[in-house]
């Protein structure tokens, strides 16, 4: 789950990393009052889910508080990448002597967290690692002692030979493999760390990314989703406990298990055509999540035929054949269902369909095709 | 031989009382897997209707059963507490069916499993079959066939597809693994390929990939630097669009790692043919069998 | 290093355990306010460093204000097993209907945190371990995982089959766990650990050792050291960063190293005399420890003789030496110094001394054979 | 043979510009040792009198010089770290001299070095020599003496005084190793006789206890079941009072165990001859050896 930075900011604060302080509107004229509270210069910077907010100019800076005000008029309704700014943060702006990377993910292989810093930082980290790998030290975190005195050392050095600076860079490390823990993030970044004219060290962007399934332990950060800026459909999938991804295609999809939904998808791509969504009804799933599903992918009127692909093994084929029938019933659908049903109560299912007007497949080849040929006609 | 589970499998079912636990409890004992015991807190004492007595710990469990192998079915927030519980009574093998797991916990799981030596299947994984002889998950028994090939995967559905195809076509398994989908598993899919390497019965291994993380860029540097068995592969994925979670939360494509391009050119440079549908792996393997 | 109970209640508390409310007093009168705010009955209870309070008669029960000043002030100037009473805890009383143990040390062995239970509380459990070793349950904790709730099932219903009870436990384990972690504890026990007839769970007691090698980063509870419990000898002892044990024998020892020290005192028993003390210089002994540790040997006047043992190793015997002499120089000494020197810088230390009154051994064996003679003259 | 350091030891002296590190480094170059680095952070690029060059960091100088040893001679408030960079660098085996390590910092050392394949000896510990190979720690390098008697010892000076008396009636030693006093250490009593028990040069073992704990009555167990080497023993503190540290952090007994007494017994009873004094010891082992 992305959180927006303006949430971001308050974790890193209260795990006390050098965080400028801010404040959050919603109105342009709300500017003039944060500016004057902050002192100028200010950062106006546009609050939603996407990276390159900076080259979208979603990012200005301003001297005054009327042009905050101006700056944020500017962006509060901008289109980036297809969501609009809804809020703006007006941060107080900080000078830059020096921009690092600070950042943190979970290592797959070594299974350990893994801070990375850069003394390349305020540009793409992957960008970076491409280019100049040699300029990222990546260190492994054991949980189990948490970040230890000498790889603070160790990455203070790599970033700065002045003792100052490196004397503050250590509780920001510390601070943020903290905080990193303590919400279950899947990625922290701090980028840029700057260091100001005067030496003082400063946070001055905020990214953290939340392990999905962490959040029922994690009540108040799930309340930091924003779901306007997501997909309907998607919203709508989670809230009926579906994975959901909406593609471009025009054949919709109702795959148990995310391996195999790819896979479909896939096939519809090799064999010509198309996928428009993504859709994992998951394991143990009953006739509600079907319903609920069949909802999702109605919703896109470019569909033009759905396939309902299941090898039953957890999931039950006659609760998603129960399940189709009752969306049948219940939906208004104008659009061919081609149904196959393997595995796990696979003979109670194909009892239950049989006499229905869904199309029945032989195989998922069988099913991508015939899917492929009514979608087409 | 096979791996992981077979005849002497004796097997606790964790949340045995819950829904799936006691479906596919029976569907096991039902598949011939020796399931000896389940376990519920609070709930010790009873008998499930298929006779399998129910413990309200595994410590207890294991004393009075002598189980080896756990497979667990309780809700995410349980889980967790679930493998440290089967590794802390002496269980040697935990396959977590459970999903939801956070990363967090898992990392700091693995370390304490390790150190009691159990390996930990999963979390998110559809189990572990040896045709014939023991079936510890949630996969339907009836698709697979005792044979020769060893199967690991990424996913549960998938997996079954292939296997189906295989089976269908004479084509059986020594033993078919599901890994599970999280970013953070206990067997991977190196894990796993060193058990399949080590065993007399697997002549050949279909690996099914997806697209995240660069576990199979790994395998396919193994098999470049020689893999004592023959090699099948899918990979999952090649329409997912970047920074989208496809339903695995170890299934994304992040700053432009992670792609289903990069894992199928790893396997194709290491000289692994690499399957375009699911139905196509079964020409592979009988070309790679010929 | 032992803290008072009441000290090791305030840890407890912090730690939210269901320690009854509780004041400290120094005057027999004060307990007439304590027992009044309290709440009648309350427990008198004398704070000293040492175990078997109750049975000295330093713990009573009090059921009104003034016979709680009346029970204070029978305890306050009591003698226990050496200690002097200075300071009473009013403490409010709880009925008691089951009594439970519940402690936490680390176990040498596995190398882990191990928290033991039992069902017999209110008893020394050493004594429980000797007689009825199935009646405690011993749960090793993982550090890198903490307390795992399998494992609080299994103490709670090791403990009651109440499961009102049960639910009560689980926090008081956890939080017992972590407050033996957070102030580096060498042992905490919780005994009793009593149920109230209303069926509400009490920690009653509390006791902490803290690591002795851990308080250089709790400076705070390095505070709670009552020095006024300790031998004046080891207090001096400790401030000069020696290792000091006051014995009853005549013959002083000034050894490097405990291992050398112990087998000292035990060779001098075994030669037919008593040591008058154990003392470790330690490593890296300068001249200024050799005269501290002099001064304080000759604080017993029971002491005929000292003998010095020293084997150089990280320890160099012409420091040694050194501060032989300036002690010979600067002190009031009327009893014979035995000196045996062997090691790094040896020669050198011997030239140091020659030509003193310092009577030089060849070995151990010689040292401590010269030491009980000139002991006896 | 001999066991943990000889010729092919590389040495790093963590804390080497401080007083004692300074010492020791010139001492165990003296003696033979090959010490081919330094560490003290923020004293990198420089060279000790003896010509040793200093780094910033164990990485550093493990990088540079394949020292595969380090002994560790800094404060307790920064023992715990040292030991964590040294088993990080790839380090084998952690000679910790440092004494006041809090025990709370060791039991999270320990299951991290051994994650990593590090062997720690102490801390509190006067180190380990292999007489005429190498010497690591504070030890007089003077009294020791080739040979095939094993020492292992919970103390520092005490095991000196044992070696000083051993060499001076021709028993010479393969190893003399000082484990430490602490009660919680990388290496204890039955690890050491483990290692002991390995080695070809080693056909005697004299083991030197102390009061607290129950490592020595585990160690009477081990050679009661059949130990493949004589032991002789020595244990300090038949004179301790109970309840009252002994200068080690270990060395207490408390509630009645961990009593010289029950260590002696122990002994006896599995067949050792536990000497009385030191210098008994040379009788024991020349009996043992007659």
């Amino acid at each position: 789950m992305k959180i927006h930075e303006v949430d971001a900011r308050g974790i890193f604060s209260r795990f006390s990393l050098p965080v400028p302080p801010s404040r959050l509107i919603t109105e342009a004229e709300q500017a003039r009052a944060a500016a004057g509270e902050l002192g100028c210069p200010v950062v106006v910077k546009a609050q939603v889910l996407v990276g390159g907010r900076g080259k979208a100019g979603g990012v200005k800076l301003a001297s005054t508080p009327a042009e905050a005000v101006e700056k944020a008029r500017s962006i509060l309704g901008m289109d980036i990448k297809g969501l609009t700014v809804e809020k703006v943060l007006i941060a107080k702006a900080v000078d830059i002597a020096e921009e690092f990377y600070a950042g943190m993910v979970i290592d797959r292989i070594s299974r350990k967290p893994l801070m990375m810093i850069s003394p390349a930082g305020g540009i793409d980290i992957e960008e970076v690692a491409r280019s100049t790998p040699e300029k990222i030290l990546k260190v492994k975190i054991d949980p189990a002692t948490g970040l230890l005195p000498f790889q603070v050392r160790r990455m203070a050095s790599f970033l700065t030979g002045d003792k100052e600076i490196a004397r503050q860079l250590g509780p920001v490390f510390t601070a943020l493999y903290q905080a990193f823990m303590e919400v279950d993030a899947s990625l922290a970044e701090i980028n840029p760390l700057v260091v100001d004219p005067q030496g003082r060290v400063w946070a001055i962007d905020a990214k953290i990314n939340i392990d999905d399934n962490s959040l029922f332990r994690h009540r108040d950060l799930a309340g930091m989703r924003d779901e306007s800026a997501e997909d309907p459909g998607e919203v709508e999938a989670r809230n009926s406990d579906l994975s959901f991804v909406k593609l471009d295609g025009n054949i919709g999809c109702i795959v148990n298990g995310a391996g195999l939904a790819m896979a479909t998808m896939d096939m519809i791509k090799h064999y010509g055509a198309e996928p428009a969504n993504f859709l994992d009804i998951g394991g143990s799933s009953n006739p509600e999540k079907v319903l609920a599903a069949m909802k999702i992918i109605l919703r896109d009127k470019n569909v033009k035929a759905i396939l309902i692909n299941i090898f039953g093994g957890i999931t039950r084929c006659d609760d998603v054949a129960k399940g189709l029938i009752e969306a049948r019933k219940n939906l208004k659908m104008d659009v061919p269902l081609i149904v196959r049903l393997t595995g796990t109560n696979e003979e109670e299912a194909k009892k239950i369909i049989r006499g229905t007007d869904l199309v029945s497949a032989e195989s998922m080849d069988d099913g991508v095709k015939k899917a492929i040929e009514m979608a087409g006609r | 031989m096979s791996i992981l589970v077979d005849k002497d499998t004796r097997l606790i079912v964790q949340g045995i009382t819950g829904r799936d636990g006691g479906f596919h409890a029976s569907q096991m004992l039902t598949y011939g897997t020796k399931v000896v015991g389940g376990v519920t807190p609070g709930k010790g004492g009873m008998k499930t209707e298929d006779g399998v007595p129910v413990f309200n710990s595994m410590e207890e469990a294991v004393r009075a059963t002598g189980a080896n192998t756990s497979v667990i079915y309780v809700p995410a927030a349980f889980a967790a507490d679930a493998v440290y519980e089967a590794s802390d009574a002496g269980i040697k093998l935990v396959v977590c069916i459970s999903e939801g797991i956070p990363v967090k916990e898992m990392i700091r799981i693995l370390p304490y499993t390790r150190e009691r030596g159990t390996r930990v299947i999963g979390p998110n994984s559809p189990g572990v079959i040896s045709p014939g002889k023991a079936k510890v998950g949630i996969m339907p028994g009836d698709i697979h066939k005792e044979g020769n090939i060893g199967v690991v995967s990424r996913s549960g559905t998938l997996t079954y597809e292939v296997v189906y195809h295989l089976s269908r076509n004479g084509l059986g398994q020594s033993t078919c693994m599901g890994i599970g989908g999280d970013p953070v598993i206990g067997t991977n899919l190196l894990d796993s390929m060193a058990l399949f390497a080590a065993d007399d019965e697997t002549d050949l291994v279909v690996l099914i990939g997806e697209i995240g993380g660069n576990d199979e860029e790994l395998a396919a540097g193994i098999i470049r630097d020689g893999y004592p068995k023959k090699v099948a592969a899918f990979i999952a994925g090649r329409t997912a669009p970047p920074g989208k979670r496809m339903g695995h939360a170890g299934a994304i494509v992040t700053g432009g790692t992670g792609t289903a391009a990069e894992k199928i050119a790893a396997f194709e440079e290491a000289g692994v043919e690499v399957a375009t549908t699911p139905s196509q792996i079964v020409d592979i393997v009988k070309g790679l069998m010929a």
